[in-house]
């Protein structure tokens, strides 16, 4: 059957920790990034070079969502290989978990405050 | 690994392994304490939450660009990046089994590691100092709880250093020792990730609003 | 639909002589239109169990081991008919459900406005809801009718097909708000408003309740809820008018303070101001409006001159026993003008001199700056009108 | 002593803080203290803190921690259920002006404690101790990944149980209901240690939970043996799986919400307070996301339970295997987007409860399909009606009744004149009795000839059975009707004199199913005393298919002595129809971990750290914290954590099996 090969590759795999190919380079490259990454944002809000608040926010996030990718490539050494893909799924199950906690609660929470706040009753307030 | 089949069975399916290796030590471990960070990562994302929702709420008090020192907080951020790559560095010499230089990246590791916390605490003094207590608006108590969870958290890591360093200089860099200091990367490098969300999220978008 | 009401109403009609299924049999139309879903989803659901326990029995009973005459397969374990079959005859009743769910749930919104009186009668626009503001206090009801300048404990009356509108808040901790003959329930909360939207068709007394356990004394927390004919109700609001009792602020913080098993009581007058007050948790004497404190915060907060004026803030939270940790709360009293005696919080509850929005204890507003929708990404607070 | 000393020494903790004004706790304590006294006695004179100590609490051997497990849920049933007689007692007598036996504070700690002592000390440590025991069998594993953390996972657990016991002499339980909702459960309504008990007991035991959660999932994805895909693990595997990755996804949520609490309680923060830009419902909205995945945690390895025996007994491939574990996934998934549902009246609109409420109706579809799954497992099958599959066929009668009251109350407008009320309690029960016990006590009348050697005895097994399905029927089918008839949970005394019939019936189904949990106990010693009448030799006595049933009953420490292939997702069953033979010679010496001390030395630190943060009494917290730090940066200097078990020990134990098995035939 086929399995018995199954069984006999399925030891092979266990070396494979995905952190065997950390070089020098890929660290000072995602350094590298990182401080680009971190200083831009510092930037943009310390200097108000945007001219809208919204935008700011808007580029910072973006940032912040490619700084962490790059941290988790060139620091973390995720790829889609390592623990036959537990690691990436885990992590990627992690990513779902956190969507749906993060904005379910926003939403829910925005909700219930817009339902229920009393601020609808502010007179006088000049 | 060779699989032996039972002499008396041959042509039979193989049903058990003869001849087979153990699992080496720690063979689910990189596996488990990703998952465990996982898990951690969801504390965090609700810590998140906890701010995204009270954020807002500062109890006729301060907001955040009343109390957040940008620069300081980039100072901070300066720190942890320095750590991360003084840790890789470890990681690096690590593997070319450079005991003197591994420890020696991980004593500057762990001094970054200190000066960030160190900062960290000078700000919250500095806050308590002015009033700006975790009791006196909801802001403030999201606040101190989602950065202080990420400074307990370094706090855990540089104890867990100091006993690493004094294990490695103890046995030397055995395996075990290697696994240890591979799982510490990990979660050095993922209290990075969860800085980046900090500084983005609290101190930036804070001031910004 | 109607002959699957007639359907699923039978078997019940039976247990129905004797007891009173309030929920099945309820007086007002909200709660009747909740009724007729719970049964058709029952029934819905009915088409699907049914046949999987009567199955459940039949297999159990056919292929027991005894039975050596009925057929073995023991690898039979796969047929896609029959997977297609159990994966779709759920979905499809989940999607009928479904959609019953998602407009029954926005007909029967508790915020909504009432849209008919019952089946075929429209609202009469003509004739204003009845206003009734609840408050749920450890542990009894306060009802307030704005309209009519009276307040009761533990009573409540309404005309019947006349369309009530409730506000609901509370003063200490959850609670819920639940008449089961007139509509379903919905939460009581300090500091926080949430609306019910009702009406009554047939006379009679029924029973409400708080369905949320509050403490103590949550056991006795309920009171009867009377659907009147106009002229009754007319009657009971002369009679409370003249029960003569005056509810103001002091009354009320006597009043709202713990008290199990309370007897119906009435006020003949009232503050017409107190529901704002007591849903703002400022009824007390020097507290700062949650309005008032959201709309700083709308604006960015108070800063630094804002840091130890926190006395008018506290409502509930050093209520008993402070924290073992922690500092005391604190206030600014060298920012109290000798014209603000709403400084004076420590001072005895005395009737309030000025009820417009306390400005936290003297000191000056923040500057105003409109309110911009950037920073919709934390959870901002929504809509301001200010 | 002067009162600042003793504060100093003692928190709040004083004389006046044991309960000796309640004649029934003083009544309780005496019969709790002889019993202890008489089992300490017994231990000490026999001779056993040794061997208990040595071979069962530093054990690292999860089939022993599975069963220490099974012990605790055990004894935890007879805590939780007497809080239950106490509560229908209470329901049934104060009608009519009566205020029953229970005063408010009394009753309020026995419905709370009655609700937490079942979800986390019952249900979590007999769906904990199945999967511990099960699950590296199945896969053919000789421990878990992480044995050393199993040991101090359970300890953790049994430290959580010691907190809600110690509340019962000293000092309270929380009197909030079991989430412990704020403003309630602040400390301006919560003054007493009520809340602080019930904040460690949880915390102590969700970090065991959590530990215990990763643990398995690397178990199951790293140490499966040869040719096990994932598509051939058994469904009981699959759903541990899914369960595991609930926990670890779920408990951390948990733990925030309760360190938030906590936060809020100790040091005055403001998360859940009503002033101060706090929001109570926040607390609310971050339970339930914990919440709602918890009852799938709890269900799921039962619906894994329910597969195998359905299977086993009807001597029959499981029907559906590939749509049995793309249930399983989809369950997991969807048990995140759901729970809302639990707070629809709480005042959100009409868009977010519409929204919830259909999620949680598409649930129900992955759930029906696994109810055809066991239909069709049953039909052409040879149905061998033993305990197991009784228990199997009441869930599955019992169940769909449950999940129809559950789809129902997902729709939003009958929740709102359904939620809170007894039909909602009706329900709950419905499920979880109906699913989680029924599931948990099939899987130990299944596995317990495993674990032991010798079948559990029948009759005492079938008066059990019979009793908790009758007594579980009369105990709540009454509640559904007192729902429709608009009456709320929690309530302690009533007007209306109509309604007290339908609580005198459910009173009386409680009885019987004490009764039940008597049978059950009865059943043990009747079985422990006729073991040799009972007993298996073979290892296989249902004729089962999975690999547990491999190894001999019970199993060597070291589970299986070659490690085996596997072919089929009836492992065994293919075996035996191939006509596997044993393997007699050829064996080697195997590598195993080594017992240790120090779980339980760090869970009694912790224990003990909870204890001093209940009462304020800083000292003993902190030094236990500091002692937890030590012992676990000591812990890591050790690097030799495991031993081989020689050949000749391997021989011996496998020759005495192949004696035992020629005997046999």
């Amino acid at each position: 059957m086929t399995t018995d090969t199954h069984a006999a590759g399925a030891h092979d795999h266990h070396h494979d920790d995905g952190h065997a190919h950390s070089t020098f380079s890929g660290y000072m490259l995602g350094f590298v990034l990182s401080v680009v990454l971190t200083a831009i944002p510092f930037w943009l809000v310390m200097s108000g070079a945007l001219p809208s608040k919204q935008i700011t926010a808007l580029v910072i996030m973006a940032f912040a969502v490619v700084q962490i990718v790059v941290h988790m490539i060139y620091f973390l050494h995720m790829n889609a290989k390592s623990e036959n893909g537990w690691t990436m799924m885990a992590l990627i199950f992690t990513i779902v978990m956190v969507v749906i906690g993060l904005s379910g609660s926003l939403w829910v929470m925005n909700h219930l405050n817009s339902n229920m706040m009393p601020i609808h009753q502010m007179s006088g307030m000049k | 690994m060779t699989v032996a089949v039972n002499p008396t069975q041959t042509g039979e399916p193989l049903f058990y392994l003869a001849d087979e290796h153990p699992h080496p030590e720690g063979y689910s471990t990189s596996l488990g304490f990703w998952i465990y960070l996982m898990s951690d990562c969801l504390i965090f994302a609700m810590l998140f939450a906890a701010f995204g929702v009270l954020g807002a709420n500062y109890a006729a008090g301060p907001a955040p660009k009343d109390l957040f020192d940008l620069n300081l907080v980039a100072v901070n951020t300066s720190m942890l990046l320095l750590s991360s790559i003084t840790y890789g560095f470890a990681m690096l010499t690590m593997q070319q089994n450079k005991i003197g230089q591994t420890q020696m990246w991980l004593a500057i590791t762990g001094l970054f590691g200190a000066a960030f916390i160190g900062i960290e605490l000078t700000e919250f003094a500095h806050m308590i100092h002015e009033g700006a207590t975790p009791q006196r608006s909801a802001f403030l108590s999201a606040f101190f709880t989602l950065v202080g969870t990420h400074g307990l958290h370094v706090t855990c890591g540089l104890i867990w250093l100091v006993t690493l360093m004094v294990q490695v200089g103890k046995f030397g860099l055995i395996e075990a020792n290697r696994r240890r200091l591979m799982c510490l990367s990990m979660f050095w490098h993922f209290l990075d990730v969860v800085w980046i969300g900090v500084f983005t999220f609290v101190y930036l978008l804070g001031v910004l609003r | 639909m109607s002959r699957l009401k007639i359907l699923a109403l039978l078997p019940l009609a039976v247990s129905l002589s004797g007891c009173n299924y309030v929920v099945l049999a309820p007086a007002g139309d909200i709660a009747a239109q909740q009724r007729d879903l719970v049964i058709i989803s029952t029934v819905l659901m009915l088409l699907i169990v049914v046949p999987v326990m009567a199955l459940t029995v039949l297999f159990a009973w056919r292929y027991r081991q005894s039975n050596t005459s009925a057929r073995y397969e023991p690898e039979w374990d796969h047929s896609t008919k029959l997977e297609l079959v159990i994966w779709s005859a759920p979905l499809l009743i989940i999607v009928c459900l479904g959609a019953l769910t998602w407009m029954g749930t926005h007909l029967l919104d508790p915020y909504r406005t009432l849209g008919r009186i019952k089946a075929e009668q429209a609202v009469d626009q003509s004739r204003a809801p009845l206003e009734v503001d609840v408050v749920a206090l450890d542990w009894k009801w306060l009802f307030i009718y704005p309209d009519y300048g009276i307040a009761t404990v533990n009573d409540l009356a309404a005309p019947v097909d006349r369309p009530i509108n409730f506000r609901i808040t509370a003063s200490s901790v959850m609670n819920s708000f639940y008449i089961p003959a007139l509509a379903g329930q919905i939460y009581a909360m300090p500091g926080m408003e949430t609306k019910l939207h009702a009406v009554v068709n047939h006379t009679g007394t029924y029973k409400g309740f708080s369905a949320n356990y509050s403490g103590a004394g949550f056991s006795g927390m309920h009171f009867d809820f009377q659907g009147l004919d106009d002229k009754g109700f007319d009657a009971w609001i002369a009679s409370a008018k003249s029960a003569g009792g005056s509810l103001g602020r002091a009354e009320y913080l006597q009043l709202e303070k713990p008290s199990q098993n309370e007897p119906v009581r009435r006020y003949g007058t009232i503050d017409s101001d107190l529901y704002r007050l007591i849903l703002n948790m400022c009824v007390e004497t020097g507290k700062m409006c949650q309005s008032e404190m959201m709309a700083i915060d709308a604006k960015g907060g108070r800063g630094h001159e804002g840091l130890n004026n926190t006395l008018p803030l506290t409502y509930d939270k050093y209520a008993r026993r402070g924290t073992p940790l922690g500092p005391e709360p604190t206030f600014v009293a060298g920012t109290c003008t000798p014209d603000a005696p709403q400084g004076q919080t420590t001072a005895s509850i005395k009737a309030p001199t000025d009820i417009a929005p306390l400005t936290g204890a003297g000191l000056k507003r923040p500057t105003f700056t409109p309110l911009k929708s950037s920073s919709f990404f934390l959870g901002q607070r929504p809509k301001s009108d200010s | 002593m002067s009162p600042d000393l003793l504060k100093l020494i003692f928190g709040r903790l004083g004389l006046e803080s044991l309960p000796l004004h309640e004649p029934i706790v003083v009544g309780t304590f005496v019969v709790v203290a002889l019993g202890g006294a008489v089992l300490l006695g017994g231990l000490t004179y026999f001779r056993l803190w040794g061997y208990l100590w040595r071979e069962w609490f530093t054990t690292v051997d999860h089939k022993r921690i599975g069963i220490m497990y099974m012990i605790l849920g055990i004894v935890m049933l007879l805590r939780g259920f007497a809080d239950a007689l106490m509560m229908r007692g209470q329901q049934m007598l104060a009608f009519g002006g009566s205020e029953g036996y229970l005063n408010a504070h009394h009753y309020d700690q026995v419905f709370t404690a009655h609700g937490v002592i079942m979800i986390f000390f019952v249900a979590m440590p007999l769906v904990t101790g199945l999967m511990n025991y099960v699950v590296p069998l199945q896969i053919g594993a000789r421990d878990v990944s992480f044995p050393f953390l199993n040991n101090f996972s359970f300890w953790m657990t049994v430290g959580g149980a010691v907190l809600v016991m110690a509340s019962l002499f000293i000092g309270e339980f929380a009197r909030t209901g079991w989430l412990a909702y704020p403003p309630l459960s602040n400390i301006g309504y919560s003054p007493d240690v009520g809340v602080d008990y019930y904040i460690w007991a949880l915390q102590v035991a969700g970090v065991g939970t959590t530990l215990s959660g990763i643990n398995l999932i690397c178990t199951i994805v790293k140490l499966r043996c040869p040719g096990m895909t994932m598509m051939k693990m058994p469904v009981f595997t699959w759903t541990s799986l899914c369960t595991n990755i609930l926990i670890v996804a779920s408990f951390p949520v948990l733990t925030v919400v309760l360190a938030l609490l906590s936060l809020d309680r100790y040091v005055g923060t403001n998360f859940f307070t009503n002033d101060f830009g706090g929001s109570p419902m926040m607390y609310v909205n971050l339970i339930w996301i914990w919440g709602h995945p918890e009852v799938y945690i709890l269900v799921l390895p039962a619906f894994g339970i329910f597969s195998e025996v359905t299977s086993t007994f009807s001597g029959k491939r499981l029907f559906g295997y590939t749509s049995m574990v793309y249930a399983t996934v989809v369950i997991t998934i969807l048990s995140y987007l759901v729970w809302l549902h639990h707070f629809f009246t709480m005042g959100s609109g009409a868009s977010v409860n519409s929204f919830f409420g259909i999620t949680t109706m598409i649930i129900s579809i992955p759930t029906g399909a696994k109810m055809f799954n066991w239909l069709f497992t049953m039909y052409r099958g040879r149905i061998r009606y033993e305990l197991p599959m009784m228990w199997t066929i009441a869930f599955m009668l019992t169940f769909v009744i449950g999940g129809m009251t559950g789809v129902l109350l997902a729709v939003p407008p009958a929740d709102f004149v359904l939620h809170n009320s007894l039909f909602l309690i009706a329900h709950f029960h419905n499920v979880i009795i109906g699913g989680v016990v029924f599931g948990a006590f099939a899987g130990i009348n299944y596995w317990f000839p495993k674990a032991f050697g010798f079948k559990l005895d029948v009759f005492w097994g079938k008066l059990s059975f019979w009793f908790w399905v009758v007594g579980f029927y009369l105990a709540f089918m009454p509640l559904y009707v007192l729902g429709l008839m608009g009456v709320t949970r929690r309530l302690r005394v009533f007007d209306d004199p109509s309604l007290q019939i339908w609580f005198i019936i459910a009173a009386i189904g409680a009885f019987l199913v004490f009764l039940g949990i008597l049978s059950m106990l009865m059943q043990f010693a009747v079985s422990l005393l006729k073991r040799e009448q009972l007993k298996d030799v073979t290892g296989d006595p249902w004729d089962a298919r999975t690999l547990e049933w491999a190894t001999s009953s019970p199993p060597p420490d070291y589970n299986f002595a070659f490690t085996p292939v596997v072919h089929d997702n009836d492992a065994w069953w293919d075996m035996k129809k191939r006509g596997y033979q044993r393997p007699l010679t050829g064996f080697k010496p195997i590598h195993m971990p080594s017992s240790t001390g120090t779980g339980i030395i760090l869970a009694g630190l912790a224990t003990a750290m909870g204890f001093g943060l209940i009462w304020y009494i800083w000292w003993l917290a902190a030094a236990s914290f500091l002692a937890m730090l030590a012992v676990g940066i000591g812990h890591t200097f050790n690097y030799h954590r495991d031993f081989d078990i020689p050949a000749e020990d391997v021989i011996r134990t496998e020759d005495a099996r192949t004696k035992l098995l020629a005997g046999a035939k």
